[in-house]
């Protein structure tokens, strides 16, 4: 028999890892609580409610109380709904949304696994997601939940090409794919001039835009469009599987928000030319600036929701189709040219 | 010089293109058609003439060479030239030709045009087998040959003639494919598709025994002898009269010719080893064949039998000779042998033609084949049937018709060999003329069967003139066949020199 | 090399994992009282009448079939863009040769329709 | 460590697994399209296991290009797939019947 | 990173054919139906520049370009010319048949042009990876040619036969590849054919990949027995597709077997030939014996196919640079033949009438005695009978063999070339000897009648002057 010492002790690498990953997981479960609090508390706010205010001060605890009464909610599984698969279905989409922050660098140094393919990584993870999508329709047996995995399947993929041109143009300007690279390319004199989402603006807008249809919200969820097919793919969840489900979206929401800000603003960079702030506390490069543009960027995620009507879907395929594809084909050839000449921020 | 020109391409080409032409022309103005076929047939006729009276019988070397490279990646050649074995058959080929066309006249009404064609490409193809002296080429006519006589069987055909057509296109491409694989080997053997090149060819007697049999498989379809012969009962019988004059006069020689141009000069000693073979299955053609043919109640099957006995005697010719060289006798008998065969095959072209027509002169008016149909022709037809008394007369080997001359000189020949053989090979003419006579007996002669025969016309005088000319080369033949011996003296003379020299290197 | 790759593997393991123990924790302090009506799948009020996985649109399709393709040119764009500044202006060319021969393709699957919805 | 021969055995089993699939399978045109996928992987696992210990790139290149070729591949053997079922309203392999091969 | 523009010139007719299709797609996206047949002539305008382009960049010396994976030789050019050409014709023909059946696109004449374009990858590959997406290519715009008759059923079933059974083949070519690959180092074709002389390379592996790139290889080409796809694609493919099928993708095969079994794996010709020895011999007399019981003439042509397919072989597995002459002019010669033959096939079927059945053919020659004839030359051809150019086809072929002291083995050849015989006989057979059943007559433009009848004599013409053809075969084989 080995103690449990012992065992740490020869598993060491492992334990740290674990270590390492609690210390990022717990943070972005917290994070995702809260995010659904900000939601509800911002739109409350533009549409001139108070939002959540009843549980703990200022509704507080609000997303606790909501986690517990998920735990505590019947899980119903439909007759006729494939049940392994129905129960898989919302591990898919919350696992990847977790696994993908693996790679993500934080800052310079602090990062968990630093993969030269990382961006690759992501991009698989993410494509994952869409199997969570569709395997959750399918499993339920409801004709409105396959309608609607159908949808929310056919639009992520639509959206996918989109979002990989635009990423296209991020590797053409940074020339890897490891994140940290791409984070450290945009560094320069000209600070937040200098990030990529000055000379990339088309496939900014695009990324984010993509991101948002990937993450299925508005105004782009019509895979949930709650008035035609009343929740699209998760109708027939309810309890911890649902709960698993909106963890995974707003997970998602988050990580998007995050890589948008790490491939177009910069990461952790500040937006002051570092000659300027160096060594001033907080004004220098930092973690503090990641969290600060990823929440400027999240915001944008409940704005949207709150003021945007929802597209209708072939609105949304052409967009994805008609107009992103040909901007990013478009760019990319700007954007390559630009390196080829070694032209301003590629010099 | 007349010996400058380009004689043997022209009486190829000639027919061909005029056949083509004849083709072209359509059968709108059929009459117009008829006319323009013959005038080929007869241009052919005289452009093949001075193959003969510019002969020189004393070589034995090929005469009015043509040589020019055709596809020189294998070394073959358009290489024409004759000697005095193929030219007599050339001639007997323009000359049948032209009957063929004349006796088709009227009779042929559908399609005309392209009946006309056939024969005259056939008669071009067929001047090219004799002429061919590069192996490739002689091939490539060998086989076009049974195109047009596929077509001819098949459209102007009796009732059962696609079965005809097809075993008779049948029997002979698998004859002669095998032949082409042994042209082929003996061409890495000899560098170049030159049959004389193959003559001097030196090889082993196992390889010459495969080659001999494939030569074998070809030639004996053609000939046809026994037992492959089945197909030509059928095809004759179908046939149009034209096609089995063709297919009798001229394309059964070309089996014998086969013989002698391949087999026996290239494998002599595989011709020798198995001149047994040979012999035995000539010899069971002509008596047993004989007898089949005595039972006919068909007149054409009753023909085509006595053809395939009459080819037995070519056959037996040929092969009689490696048995009179063993006996000592030399040269004298197997000259004798060889020229008879030859003899015989140019004499069976002009007779067995001449009996078909008479069949189809019948034909053309009763449209019945069979000898029961008819009985006392004479009395209605009395010139027709002094024709066909002759014709059978001819055809049972009477002396002073051609048909007595070839016989004869098998006969005598094979008397060198051995008594037996002659015996038996003598057999036929008693036999030959208890088939032919009898049949005569019972068409020509006895009591008139019906109204219809009564009523029958004689011989129009197209009929006449194609019977008549035959009659006078039968004739001629028959009193004096010294000319067609003469001119291919030299030629067999030299071809027997080939044949006594061992080619087992 | 690849000992980077266990933590990202250890990450996966632990994103599954969380998803799991929640659901676990769902079907061990949730109740459970099934019946009939609840299980049946949600239908406006009618009886469920037939299987849910029918016949769909064959423009799903469409799009999953555009997609493979669409993925594959990224694919091929991925390693290009990376070294992009080290082959220079063949790279270039030759990438611009491809993408233009992939907007031939596109530009034939918008005029067919292919990417029209309704 | 791994040995070559692993990732050949592997890619062998793999490449064994696919085309019994498509010789055995009679029941859904769509696993036969499965099966195909499969043996192209079978294939780039060898690619790949040989580039690696051959240290020589032209595997790994040609383990992409084969990935294109797999994708047009699905795709155009889904389309007519696409067309089959219209036709046929079946993609049962059993149904594939008509023309007597 | 240096790159050569003068590279460049060697893939010049790859690079006008590709942009030409391109071109192609596009216009016609802008066409009206009643101009569709504008495509239809770019497409054949392109196919005559391209020989054009092909000729002028033909180089005096075998180039090598693109790091080795392309070679541009005699031999490519002769045999890229052919498929222009016979590929114009399957064009050609195939109009009035694609109009009477409203599938008379521009994307056939696209799916063509890209068929195309991978024969030509096919026949310049100097790598096994251009082999392959020659080979893909080619495939993938079959596969969609075939199905392309949308309402089909016959065709759906076909093309999706073809699909699994093509991609099974390139799933056993690719892991043939990925052994030889293993063994020897190297996907190039010269570097392979080097590396076999070394003595370090693994035989065992090296055979295994054999076994499975011959395999692969006789799939493509129809061969037995991996012919089982041919017999269906035909029925059930539309005539017009057929055409093209039949015709040019054969003299890609060749030119796969020659870079893959030659240029590179020319040094393991004895394992080799041995398959090959056994794959012809089961193609001839199955593709013989099969083709006699056949009442469709599209499943007859496919019998016919495999056996001439076996014929092809026969001269490759000879080895020697006769073989190969010969079975290059096998493929043209067989090319050209099934051309026509399926060029009357079409010109006999109408709207809402496809002439499939043996029976349609009776009494071709009251109908059309002209076409009734060129049917006749093809047929006589196709059984290997003077003064047509299939007996010198044969002939080549069997000199071939017996040249490498396989007597044999031709001796099995022309066996199974009387058999074959027997059902083109048949054919002849019902166009002359029998009466017709339909007497509609038949209706063609002048441009199909013309090339028709070009196609029809050229079986005669090539017949009696075969040398040239003949010599430009055996120049790519210097």
């Amino acid at each position: 028999m080995i103690t449990l010492w012992e065992w740490l002790g020869q598993n060491l690498i492992v334990v740290q890892i674990l270590i390492k990953i609690v210390v990022i997981i717990a943070p972005l479960m917290l994070c995702v609580a809260y995010f659904t609090y900000a939601e509800r508390k911002l739109i409350g706010y533009m549409q001139v409610r108070i939002g959540p205010n009843r549980v703990g001060p200022k509704g507080w605890l609000q997303p606790i109380a909501d986690a517990v009464k998920l735990m505590f909610k019947e899980i119903v599984i439909p007759t006729k709904a494939n049940k392994v698969l129905f129960l898989i279905a919302p591990l898919l989409t919350l696992g990847p949304a977790l696994a993908a922050w693996a790679v993500f660098p934080f800052t310079d140094t602090l990062v968990l696994a630093d993969l030269n393919a990382g961006l690759l990584y992501i991009l698989a993870l993410t494509s994952i997601g869409v199997y969570g999508v569709i395997i959750a329709g399918w499993a339920s047996n409801s004709k409105y939940a396959f309608l609607g995995s159908m949808r929310s399947a056919a639009q992520i993929v639509a959206y996918e090409i989109a979002m990989g041109f635009a990423l296209v143009g991020v590797l053409v300007a940074a020339g890897s794919l490891n994140l940290g690279e791409i984070v450290r390319a945009q560094q320069s004199e000209a600070g937040i001039l200098g990030w990529f989402w000055l000379p990339l603006f088309p496939l900014f807008l695009i990324y984010f835009i993509s991101g948002v249809a990937e993450t299925n919200r508005a105004p782009f969820d019509v895979a949930e469009g709650e008035s035609e097919i009343v929740a699209g793919f998760h109708v027939e969840y309810s309890g911890m599987p649902f709960a698993v489900f909106f963890l995974g979206e707003y997970a998602n929401m988050i990580l998007i928000s995050a890589l948008t800000t790490l491939l177009f603003l910069g990461g952790w960079l500040s937006p002051l030319p570092a000659s300027w702030v160096d060594g001033v506390f907080l004004l220098g490069d930092g973690i503090h600036w990641l969290f600060l543009k990823a929440l400027f960027v999240g915001f944008f995620f409940l704005w949207f929701r709150a003021t945007f009507p929802r597209y209708r879907y072939d609105q949304i395929m052409r967009l994805g189709w008609k107009v992103f594809i040909p901007i990013t084909i478009v760019w990319i050839l700007v954007v390559g040219l630009m390196v080829v000449y070694q032209f301003a921020w590629f010099s | 010089m007349l010996a400058d020109w380009p004689i043997l391409s022209l009486t190829i080409w000639l027919p061909i293109v005029g056949g083509l032409l004849v083709l072209a022309s359509g059968d709108k103005a059929a009459n117009a058609t008829r006319w323009t076929a013959l005038t080929i047939a007869i241009l052919t006729f005289l452009v093949s003439l001075p193959l003969y009276s510019s002969f020189d019988p004393s070589t034995a070397s090929m005469q009015f060479v043509e040589r020019a490279s055709w596809i020189e990646l294998f070394n073959i050649e358009y290489y024409l030239g004759v000697d005095g074995i193929s030219m007599p058959l050339i001639i007997l080929t323009t000359f049948i030709t032209i009957l063929v066309i004349i006796a088709g006249w009227e009779v042929i009404q559908y399609k005309p045009s392209h009946y006309m064609a056939a024969f005259l490409i056939m008669e071009g193809v067929m001047i090219g087998v004799f002429s061919a002296l590069d192996a490739m080429l002689f091939y490539v006519f060998w086989e076009a040959m049974l195109i047009p006589m596929f077509l001819i069987i098949g459209v102007w055909g009796g009732p059962n003639r696609v079965y005809a057509t097809i075993k008779f296109f049948i029997y002979t491409f698998f004859g002669s494919v095998f032949m082409l694989v042994a042209l082929i080997y003996m061409y890495f053997q000899a560098g170049s598709f030159d049959i004389l090149a193959f003559h001097d060819l030196k090889m082993d007697l196992n390889v010459q025994i495969l080659i001999f049999i494939a030569f074998l498989m070809a030639f004996a379809v053609k000939v046809p002898m026994w037992p492959v012969h089945t197909w030509l009962p059928d095809a004759h019988v179908e046939a149009p009269t034209g096609g089995s004059v063709i297919l009798a006069a001229i394309m059964l020689k070309i089996g014998g010719y086969g013989f002698l141009r391949f087999s026996l000069p290239i494998t002599p000693d595989a011709s020798q080893h198995l001149d047994w073979l040979i012999i035995t299955i000539s010899l069971i053609a002509i008596v047993y064949i004989s007898f089949v043919a005595l039972v006919q109640q068909d007149m054409k099957k009753l023909i085509a039998y006595s053809s395939i006995a009459h080819m037995g005697f070519v056959t037996l010719g040929f092969f009689i000779v490696f048995m009179i060289a063993q006996n000592g006798n030399a040269n004298g008998g197997a000259l004798l042998g060889m020229e008879g065969g030859m003899v015989q095959m140019v004499s069976h072209g002009f007779v067995s033609a001449a009996m078909f027509l008479c069949v189809g002169v019948l034909y053309d008016r009763l449209h019945s084949r069979q000898i029961a149909d008819y009985g006392g022709v004479v009395h209605s037809m009395p010139i027709f049937a002094g024709f066909m008394v002759f014709f059978a007369m001819s055809n049972a080997g009477l002396p002073g018709t051609s048909g007595f001359v070839g016989e004869f000189m098998v006969i005598l020949a094979s008397f060198r060999a051995d008594f037996w053989f002659a015996f038996l090979a003598a057999t036929t003419l008693i036999t030959g003329a208890a088939y032919t006579l009898w049949m005569i007996k019972r068409v020509v002669f006895g009591p008139v069967v019906s109204d219809k025969v009564a009523a029958l016309k004689d011989i129009s005088g197209r009929e006449f003139l194609v019977l008549g000319s035959l009659a006078i080369a039968v004739l001629a033949l028959g009193l004096w066949p010294a000319p067609l011996v003469e001119v291919m003296d030299a030629s067999v003379a030299n071809l027997l020199k080939h044949i006594a020299v061992t080619k087992i290197p | 090399m690849l000992e980077n790759y266990l933590p990202v593997l250890v990450f996966v393991g632990v994103g599954l994992i969380v998803g799991v123990v929640m659901v676990a924790l769902g079907f061990v302090l949730g109740t459970r009282r099934p019946d009939s009506e609840k299980l049946s799948p949600y239908e406006c009020g009618f009886e469920a009448f037939e299987d849910a996985r029918m016949k769909f649109d064959v423009r799903y399709y469409l799009v999953a079939i555009l997609f493979i393709i669409f993925d594959l040119e990224i694919a091929f764009l991925f390693p290009w863009a990376i070294v992009l500044d080290q082959i220079g202006m063949v790279g270039f060319i030759a990438m611009t040769i491809f993408l233009g021969i992939l907007v031939v393709g596109f530009i034939y699957e918008w005029k067919k329709g292919a990417l029209e919805w309704e | 460590m791994i040995a070559l021969s692993d990732y050949l055995i592997l890619g062998a089993i793999l490449f064994s697994l696919s085309v019994t699939g498509i010789f055995l399978n009679r029941k859904n045109v769509i696993i036969l399209l499965m099966c195909v996928e499969l043996m192209l992987l079978a294939v780039n696992i060898n690619f790949i296991a040989f580039s690696h210990f051959l240290g020589d790139t032209a595997g790994q290149v040609f383990v992409f290009f084969i990935l294109t070729v797999a994708a047009a591949e699905a795709a155009i053997g889904l389309a007519i797939l696409v067309v089959l079922f219209r036709n046929r309203h079946s993609i049962n392999v059993e149904d594939l019947d008509t023309l007597k091969g | 990173m240096q790159f050569d523009t003068s590279s460049l010139i060697p893939v010049l007719p790859e690079i006008f054919i590709l942009s030409a299709a391109c071109l192609i797609l596009v216009v016609d996206l802008f066409l009206k139906e009643e101009q569709r047949v504008i495509s239809y002539g770019m497409t054949l305008i392109s196919l005559l520049l391209a020989i054009i382009v092909t000729l002028m960049t033909s180089p005096d010396e075998t180039r090598i370009v693109f790091d080795g994976s392309v070679v541009r030789d005699g031999m490519a050019d002769i045999l890229k010319i052919a498929i222009f050409i016979i590929s114009a014709g399957a064009f050609l023909y195939s109009k009035d048949y694609l109009r009477d059946r409203d599938l008379f696109k521009g994307e056939y004449y696209v799916l063509g042009l890209f068929a195309i374009l991978g024969m030509m990858v096919m026949i310049s590959a100097n790598s096994f990876l251009t082999v392959y997406l020659g080979v893909e290519l080619l495939a993938l715009s079959f596969y969609a040619l075939v199905a392309f008759n949308r309402d089909s059923t016959g065709g759906a079933e076909a093309a999706m036969k073809y699909f699994v059974l093509g991609a099974l083949a390139s799933g056993m070519l690719l892991y043939g590849i990925s052994m030889i690959y293993g063994s020897t180092g190297s996907i190039e074709f010269q570097a392979i054919s080097a590396g076999l002389t070394n003595p370090d390379v693994n035989k065992i592996v090296l055979v295994f990949g054999l076994v499975f790139v011959v395999i692969g290889m006789a799939f493509k080409f129809g061969a037995v027995p991996f012919h089982m796809w041919v017999p269906d694609v035909y029925e059930g493919a539309p005539t017009a597709v057929v055409t093209l099928l039949g015709s040019a993708p054969k003299i890609a095969a060749f030119a796969l077997a020659i870079r893959m079994l030659v240029d590179g794996l020319g040094g393991l010709h004895g394992d080799w030939q041995y398959m090959l020895v056994i794959l012809s011999i089961l193609s001839m007399g199955v593709g013989n014996v099969i083709a006699i019981a056949q009442g469709n003439i599209k499943r007859m042509l496919a019998y016919s196919t495999i056996s001439h397919v076996g014929f092809i072989l026969l001269g490759i597995l000879a080895g020697t640079s006769t073989g190969y002459t010969a079975a290059m002019f096998y493929t043209i010669v067989y090319a050209i033949m099934a051309l026509g033959a399926f060029g009357i096939v079409m010109l006999l079927s109408r709207r809402g009438f496809e002439a499939e059945n043996l029976d349609d053919y009776k009494g071709l020659n009251e109908r059309s005695p002209w076409f009734a004839g060129m049917m006749l030359l093809v047929m006589f051809s196709m059984a290997g009978v003077p003064p047509t150019v299939g007996f010198f086809a044969k002939m080549v072929v069997l000199e071939a063999v017996i040249s490498v002291d396989m007597t044999w083995l031709a001796l099995v050849g022309v066996f199974f070339s009387i058999i074959g015989a027997f059902y083109y006989l048949r054919i002849v057979k019902l166009m002359y000897f029998d009466k017709p059943v339909d007497e509609t007559p038949l209706i063609a433009g002048m441009d199909t009648q013309i090339a028709l009848s070009v196609n029809g004599l050229s079986m005669l013409v090539l017949g009696m002057f075969p040398a040239g053809l003949l010599s430009l075969c055996a120049a790519a084989f210097g």
